[in-house]
């Protein structure tokens, strides 16, 4: 039984992979049926899953309020604004309008109001953080920081109507037909599409590679730690 | 007056003699060769395509008509007009390939039938059918003598990716190979990584400060093979965390991924000797909502400030929202990712950051498990192969052959 | 007061309380955080029971018997038999057929949508557009960068001589490539807080009552009260 | 002296905050208008609807919601103004539910400001579920029998402005402004169809891709992000959201590499005084 509680994992990973590898290549409607139905089953499971997640959140908040850990009133808020939402979504049959009118439900109006502004200002807290990183990091204490920060500099330079217009004060001259130095919007092209595409391309196959690998030594049972096992 | 009008009616006797013979002399037309109907190859079987050898008569305004019927007595529906200068069988390099004479093959792919030349809903083709094919210029049309048919079927093998098949087959072998040599002799060198070599020294620092160690997984699910990487090391990392009697953190943004980190957390309490000091509600959920789940494990980092942050596995936009707030507390931060576009993020508010296919290789290099590393080396002759093919590649259509461009096409 | 002023006073209390994280860890901060969190898990589970429970399974199995659903009801399941060590063991079979499922999946995907794909990008021919030095110079720039940065990445050979060279090549190559990405994200974010910042601004004008600078004015005030009271406890407590 | 320096070298963080707030928020309030220069494919959306002759219908197709307003929102300001100077009549509407609010206020907002009527020189259909149906339908059955009542819910069979416009192909122009995929859905069916001139505005992030759909003829020119919005006001020579916003992101950007310049120069000096 030992031998049973090991294997069928492996032997399911195996079955799994081999079949779903060879599917790209078998055009027959048996194969395409099943990925499609795998995406149907991927939903269901998904859906059922979701319940331990539930079970970990309520466990973990439940445990603040009960024990009264600092600052548990907090945890109230979230239980607060979690049945709100479930109980207003069922209300409204988890529809954010009225398909017939367009009208919005009061569903629809808590979302907007709520989630929308919270989402956003989250997101945009990235352009303080943008910032803040940029002063940090960008020293020139090696080789390598110094590429990075002038070529930040150049593209954020390049970016901006005002950065445009300083460049746009240097004389440009002719060398050989060329109007030198070249426009800035065509340095930072050159950039993006010569440099920034060979090294995207380079960091991605060297992924793709660790893909492979990784999914071979799955399929084949050699990496099994997904399993808990490290043996 | 009377002048006008015989002029007229001269004129317009002269047109019609005069259209036919235009007509006749803008289509000499001949009828089609070689008309076959067969099951399309290389699909899933919803389809007929017929071929025929391209008309002396094609020109401008000359057009071929397919017509079907369930039977070899008809009745007999038009289906479609294929223009006389369109419609090459190299124009569909996924069912025939890339040879010289599809230029000169008709082609046309039959996936439903219709009930008249107006039906909007054709039905698919399922049975065998029955086509016709006949060639007009606008006037006159001449019909290819004989019936065709075909039945349409799923195939087994798709012949337009046997290109792919072969690459497989050659990174598999490679790294396969390398797998089985590292069985007989596991002594294989590989080079430091020193973000990698740094989680030890962090570990030890944490548990000095009697703070945890804060671990997650990225946004993506567990099929993704970056979430199976991260929670491969997440269970050598646990591992030694347990030997150093610190901490770890997980929160998680999928509830399966969750399951899957506690699982490997305990295992590696138990293989340290610690069953006992392995805590599950230190593997716990969070939400499903990307900007949430940024705003949650900032607090957390705000709150308990970590000793280290480790970010490994598939990140979007939050990465920085994470790692930033990450740097106020004083962490010790190693990012591993293969997001390539939160990598500037990650490098400039990380001390070490595991670059690509560096997130896939620490499993390996922290294990040190042979064949784990016997993997590394076919990676890495798989690479200098590619470097290879890119460099004869570019050689070689620069040179003007299109066989290297031809050879990683996909369809 | 109709919806959308109430609507806007909502939504500029909301923005500064996220804001305010920015000061460090407050009150209200810690608010909106569990605020969000609670509202996207309840949005969250609301999807789950509509499409995953009641569209992806209880309709197609019970209306379109579709019985074969069944089969991914238990291995969903049987993720729950971690509540019981005994067999806990079988949970490990769902995770088998997720992680199979995903590997199998990739490999042919990704040498025909990435491998191929890259390698398309880079073996084009040298100086397509007239034979222009310059394309011709980017052209070889761009295998020179994909190779270096490919040796960069070997793991079994030591990174000394002639490979170390060419992989600082590819350290070089990918520190232009993240500077200049990094850069060419700022203004993306910087788009994203424009936005927010034109809310709160349309939020203080009188149309909305002043809800930003009334809701700003509170906040630092009670962030100021809120310091100096901690400080003060904690300055009790050391005397003590 | 020398503690200034180091100060500069480690900047509170929070004090950074406290500038790119500034750099953001001061030249919304009180702009520098910057010179932009236009682009060609910004161009030849504003001489469309400068060359159609006055009292030519534009069909304003606002397919975004609040996630993009700030990019897509001073678009559709800037297309109104253009049209209603011209005395171009509107028909407005969305695919986006979520966004059906922000199309009503730019109407009404740019209606105000030029005194136009409702019903007679602009009209706003709103939402309604069906998605391509609906473009068929109105290509078809035309405005009225597919949106019998508008946003607000009033009878449009008889608005003036839908008398001689009755269909899809009455339509001169049709400006799509779009945060998704809607594009796809003008084109196949309505332009394809119907053969009316499109051109539009997409965010930032979509440009790249909008140049190909530039190339293969499915628009006339487009606006891409914040950048094509100003380049519009600009044309129009009404600098207003976008303009400002992009005086904003001048100033922050050069804000951000007068930070990274100046801490480089504290942490070199700071390091020269150290080894002294």
């Amino acid at each position: 039984m030992d031998q049973f509680k090991k294997l069928a994992p492996l032997i399911v990973a195996f079955v799994m992979g081999v079949f779903f590898a060879l599917q790209y290549y078998i055009p027959h409607p048996f194969t395409d049926d099943m990925l499609t139905g795998m995406s149907k089953w991927f939903i269901v499971i998904g859906g059922i899953a979701m319940g331990l997640g539930i079970v970990s959140l309520f466990y973990s908040h439940y445990y603040k309020i009960k024990r009264r850990t600092p600052a548990w009133g907090f945890s109230f808020v979230m239980f607060i604004a979690l049945f709100t939402m479930l109980g207003v979504g069922i209300y409204c049959a988890n529809a954010e309008v009225i398909t017939e009118t367009g009208k919005q439900t009061i569903y629809g109006w808590l979302y907007q109001s709520f989630m929308v502004p919270l989402q956003s200002t989250m997101f945009s807290i990235l352009a303080f953080y943008v910032a803040s990183a940029a002063f940090r990091a960008f020293r020139a204490k090696t080789k390598e920081a110094t590429l990075l920060l002038i070529a930040a500099i150049i593209v954020m330079f390049a970016r901006v109507p005002m950065g445009e217009f300083v460049y746009a004060q240097i004389p440009t001259f002719q060398v050989g037909g060329v109007t030198m130095p070249p426009s800035i919007g065509d340095i930072t092209g050159w950039i993006m599409k010569t440099i920034n595409m060979a090294a995207q391309g380079g960091i991605a196959l060297g992924i793709y590679l660790g893909i492979i690998a990784m999914s071979l030594k799955i399929i084949f049972g050699i990496e099994k730690s997904y399993m808990g096992s490290t043996k | 007056m009377h002048k006008a009008r015989t002029l007229i009616i001269l004129l317009s006797a002269l047109l019609l003699v005069a259209i036919p013979v235009v007509a006749q002399d803008k289509a000499q037309l001949t009828p089609p060769e070689g008309f076959t109907a067969f099951d399309t190859p290389n699909d899933i079987g919803n389809s007929i395509s017929l071929v025929w050898r391209a008309s002396a008569s094609n020109q401008e305004g000359v057009n071929y008509i397919v017509y079907a019927a369930p039977s070899e007595t008809g009745p007999w529906i038009e289906q479609t007009r294929v223009l006389s200068t369109l419609g090459y069988k190299s124009d569909a390099p996924q069912y025939f390939g890339l040879a010289k004479e599809n230029e000169s093959w008709h082609f046309c792919e039959i996936t439903g039938i219709k009930k008249d030349i107006n039906d909007e809903n054709p039905l698919p083709v399922t049975a065998t059918t029955y086509f016709k094919l006949s060639v007009s210029n606008g006037i006159d049309i001449i019909e290819f003598p004989g019936i065709v048919s075909a039945a349409p079927a799923g195939n087994w093998f798709d012949t337009s990716k046997l290109n792919v098949l072969i690459f497989v087959s050659i990174f598999s072998i490679l790294i396969l190979y390398f797998i089985s040599l590292a069985r007989k002799n596991p002594n294989l060198f590989i080079r430091h990584i020193p973000g990698l070599d740094a989680i030890e020294e962090t570990i030890g620092r944490a548990t000095e400060m009697g703070r945890p160690i804060l671990y997650l997984n990225g946004l993506l699910d567990m099929s993704s093979l970056s979430t199976i990487a991260s929670t491969s090391i997440l269970g050598k990392v646990a591992r030694k965390v347990a030997n150093y009697d610190s901490q770890i953190m997980v929160p998680c943004y999928d509830p399966i991924v969750m399951s899957v980190c506690q699982e490997v957390v305990k295992e590696s309490y138990a293989e340290a000797g610690r069953p006992d000091a392995f805590k599950e509600d230190n593997i716990f959920f969070i939400t499903n909502d990307q900007f949430a789940y940024a705003a949650a494990v900032d607090g957390i980092i705000m709150r308990h400030k970590p000793a280290a942050n480790l970010f490994m596995g598939y990140y979007y936009a939050e990465s920085l929202l994470i790692a930033e707030t990450g740097v106020a507390t004083g962490a010790m931060q190693i990012a591993g990712t293969d997001a390539i576009t939160q990598l500037p993020f990650f490098i400039t508010t990380c001390d070490y950051t595991l670059m690509g296919e560096e997130l896939y290789a620490a499993s390996a290099y922290l294990s040190r498990e042979p064949l784990q590393l016997g993997s590394l080396k076919g990676q890495d002759y798989s690479k200098g192969f590619i470097i290879l093919v890119l460099i004869i590649g570019t050689i070689a259509s620069t040179a003007g052959s299109a066989f290297f461009i031809n050879l990683f096409r996909t369809f | 007061m109709d919806s959308t002023i109430i609507g806007g006073w909502i939504a500029a209390g909301l923005t500064l309380f996220m804001f305010s994280s920015l000061y460090k860890d407050n009150p209200f901060y810690r608010f909106g955080e569990h605020l969000y969190l609670g509202l996207s898990v309840g949005y969250v589970i609301l999807k789950v029971i509509y499409a995953n429970i009641i569209g992806g399974l209880y309709k197609p199995l019970f209306e379109d018997h579709q019985y074969l659903l069944i089969i991914p009801t238990i291995l969903g399941l049987s993720l729950y038999t971690r509540f019981f060590p005994k067999i806990a063991w079988i949970s490990r079979i769902t995770f088998a057929f997720i992680v199979g499922y995903g590997s199998g999946l990739t490999i042919p995907r990704i040498i025909a949508g990435g491998i191929f794909q890259q390698i398309e990008k880079v073996i084009t021919p040298l100086g397509k557009n007239g034979a222009a030095w310059w394309d011709i110079f980017s052209g070889i720039i761009i295998v020179i960068g994909v190779a270096s940065v490919l040796i960069y990445f070997f793991f079994s050979v030591e990174h000394k001589g002639i490979i170390n060279k060419i992989s600082r090549v590819g350290i070089y190559f990918v520190m232009i490539a993240f500077g200049a990405s990094f850069g060419y994200t700022v203004m993306a974010r910087m788009s994203l807080l424009i936005g927010r910042s034109y809310d709160l601004i349309e939020f203080a004008t009188p149309k909305y009552y002043y809800a930003s600078i009334v809701l700003l004015v509170l906040i630092v005030l009670i962030l100021i009260l809120y310091e100096t009271m901690r400080k003060k406890e904690e300055g009790s407590e050391n005397n003590a | 002296m020398n503690g200034f320096l180091k100060k500069m070298a480690n900047l509170d963080k929070r004090v950074i905050f406290v500038l790119i707030s500034l750099a953001v928020i001061i030249p919304l309030l009180y702009p520098l208008f910057i010179e932009i220069n236009v682009n060609p494919e910004v161009k030849a959306v504003y001489d469309t609807i400068e060359n159609l002759p006055n009292g030519s219908t534009v069909f304003l197709a606002m397919d975004f919601d609040p996630s993009s307003k700030p990019e897509l929102y001073p678009m559709a300001e800037a297309v109104l103004r253009h049209c209603f100077r011209k005395d171009h009549k509107v028909i407005g509407m969305t695919f986006w539910v979520t966004g059906v609010g922000l199309g009503e206020k730019a109407l009404t907002d740019i209606a105000k400001e030029y005194n136009k009527e409702y019903g007679k020189d602009y009209l706003y259909l709103g939402w309604k579920a069906g998605g391509y149906a609906l473009v068929i339908q109105m290509g078809e059955e035309g405005f009225s029998a597919t949106f019998p009542v508008d946003h607000y819910g009033r009878e449009t069979a008889t608005m003036p402005i839908l008398q001689k416009i009755s269909h899809l192909k009455h339509i001169d122009y049709l400006v799509e402004l779009a945060a998704g995929a809607s594009i796809g859905t003008w084109y196949y069916y309505g332009k394809m169809k119907y053969k009316f001139k499109m051109g539009g505005g997409c965010t930032g992030v979509m440009a790249a891709s909008w140049y190909n759909l530039l190339k293969i003829d499915w628009i006339n020119g487009f606006m891409g992000g914040l950048r094509g919005a100003a380049e519009y006001e600009k044309l129009i020579n009404k600098k207003s959201k976008a303009t400002r916003g992009m005086d904003a992101q001048s100033v922050s950007h050069m804000l951000i590499i007068a930070m990274i310049i100046f801490g480089n120069i504290a942490y070199f000096a700071n390091r020269a005084k150290n080894t002294n």
